[in-house]
């Protein structure tokens, strides 16, 4: 019963970070064998599930398994001799150019999540629009020069004005809940309950927490037992509070 | 535990707020508070205010407060009018500017009702400068004028038509981007839910 | 005798220039005094914002200085303002972002051979958000369009200047929600083997 959410994939570079990171792979040294299985595998199984391959993936898988065959190639003679004590030569490694990129790629994909940070913070602070100062101008001149502005600078001041938070009238205008009135919520705690076919505890009559909501619910209750609409059951003193509606009550039984 | 700074809560309700101002009833919501706390807490940031180090102070305008300019500093806000910044234009008339260009023909009214401030002096001076001017009225009752661009506007940016003002990002740009990633993963995350 | 309290009447201008900001030179300029007078009384006003009693302070960003609230107060702000920008850059366009910043000027080719994929729709997004913006042409056969960050990027992201850009990282911390990704795979792996 899990549900799974995936980011995708930002494209084959990405992808094979996420491998790398995954089966803890020295990005310096990768098996090639492995890694192009396993990516491969990644390509087989978005076919089978009918997604778009963007080129890109192919492309990279191609280069993948290019790589693994050169690999594969027996050595030099001279390499061997060189190659004698850890492995280490001089002659360039098949994978090389594909580490460089990779590493170039990282680099800027965590200056992308950085910036995704910088972005979050920046969210938090507000600013306020220039204050309209025109009673402190002298109203007149006309100047047709000395400008020095292009197209970008208008632009970016209108995306800034975009972002700029504008002060929320509505909320408070709306949320003067005039809709929740008594009756109301009256009507809605006898519908509630006649569908429901038996008792609720006290408390489920407050789902909301929000203080004018437990209010008006609360003097509907009131309202509502003096009415004679409901009736509300407690086994002992400081025991659970029982709320049923009148009508249907054979779940009640008790009165 | 930490002591809440209500002053200091209320500050930046009343700077982010602007020219707008904020009621008694939106402070008392948003700090969530009774309506006789914030009176409280608003008398002494007054107070505060007062004191001759602070450049603004707190006001009441018709039950609403808000911050302003202290009266004796208007020969300095007048320099500054006077001061052009580096561009030429403030941003409030560029934002202005790309308003009309984008939105033309608009009337004053309209173009406050985006830029959520006044939008006078910024008018005045792109009308000085020639890059906007009235293009005709608006109907109904007030009449107002309506702004357009001039041709001095397109021969500035080197336009020839408005056509070629490049398309504007007016939010939500991101969300196809967004879909292309969804429909990579949807169908997949369709099979396994 | 009246002693000029130059810290009320910079707290006066700044609060009038809102998120447009005042440059150094402005202030100097308003004021009448050096830039290094101007930057005085500057930090002094800042050292003053600082004190917990305060909710705005006085910040550099893109280049100017401007006032602006206190981050610890953002929950009380959001409920009393709508912001329209709360989406965020997609990962592409942000990727695409600090290839730009990091390198600029560069081409879209060269940011393609960076990130291994196509990158018109980041790109076009970041441009007409002017985040971005063409700087020039390179060199070369196809004389393709160089890109380089705005003045605008650097508010976005609440930057004074590019040498505030965090320093670029060789060695990778994956950020990934890696066990989200895992289960993914676990998955994968089922339905191939």
């Amino acid at each position: 019963m899990y549900k799974i959410k995936i980011d995708a994939f930002e494209g084959p570079m990405d992808l094979l970070l996420h491998l790398i990171n995954r089966l803890e792979i020295d990005i310096y040294d990768i098996p090639m064998a492995e890694i192009t299985e396993q990516y491969v595998g990644y390509i087989h199984a978005m076919k089978e599930l009918e997604l778009d391959v963007a080129s890109e993936y192919l492309v990279m898988a191609a280069t993948l398994l290019a790589i693994k065959s050169k690999m594969l190639l027996p050595k030099h003679e001279e390499e061997s001799h060189e190659d004698e004590g850890d492995g280490i030569g001089y002659e360039e490694d098949p994978r090389d150019e594909l580490v460089e990129k990779l590493l170039e790629y990282r680099k800027f994909k965590n200056a992308a999540n950085e910036f995704k940070v910088l972005e979050e913070e920046r969210n938090l602070v507000f600013t306020k629009p220039p204050s309209d100062l025109s009673e402190f101008s002298q109203p007149g001149e006309v100047v047709r020069m000395d400008l020095n502005i292009s197209l970008y600078d208008m632009l970016g001041a209108f995306q800034k004005l975009l972002r700029r938070q504008k002060l929320q009238k509505p909320l408070f205008t709306k949320v003067a809940r005039q809709e929740m009135s008594i009756e109301k919520r009256m009507d809605e705690i006898v519908a509630d309950l006649r569908v429901f076919g038996g008792r609720k505890t006290f408390y489920e009559l407050f789902p909301i927490p929000d203080k004018e909501h437990i209010v008006v619910t609360f003097l509907a209750v009131l309202e509502l037992m003096k009415l004679n609409e409901i009736f509300v059951d407690q086994e002992g003193n400081f025991s659970e509070i029982f709320v049923a509606a009148k009508d249907g009550v054979e779940a009640v039984g008790s009165y | 535990m930490e002591v809440i700074n209500w002053k200091s809560i209320l500050e930046a309700m009343l700077f982010a707020a602007g020219d707008e101002g904020l009621s008694l009833k939106q402070v008392s919501a948003v700090l969530d508070i009774t309506d006789m706390q914030a009176v409280d807490i608003v008398e002494s940031l007054m107070a505060e205010y007062e004191d001759d180090s602070r450049g603004i102070h707190l006001i009441e305008m018709a039950g609403v407060y808000q911050l302003a300019t202290k009266k004796e500093h208007s020969d300095y806000l007048k320099r500054l009018v006077e001061t052009p910044g580096a561009h030429g234009l403030s941003q409030a008339a560029l934002e202005t500017l790309a308003i009309i260009a984008y939105k033309q023909p608009i009337t004053r009214a309209e173009i406050e009702e985006i830029r959520g401030v006044k939008t006078e002096r910024p008018l005045s001076t792109l009308v000085s400068k020639v890059l906007v001017k009235e293009v005709g009225r608006a109907e109904g009752s007030g009449r107002a004028y309506l702004y357009g661009t001039t041709k001095e506007f397109l021969d500035y940016f080197g336009l020839n038509s408005l056509e070629e003002l490049p398309p504007l990002s007016e939010n939500g740009e991101e969300s196809y981007e967004q879909e292309e990633a969804d429909l990579f993963f949807g169908k997949f995350r369709d099979t396994i839910e």
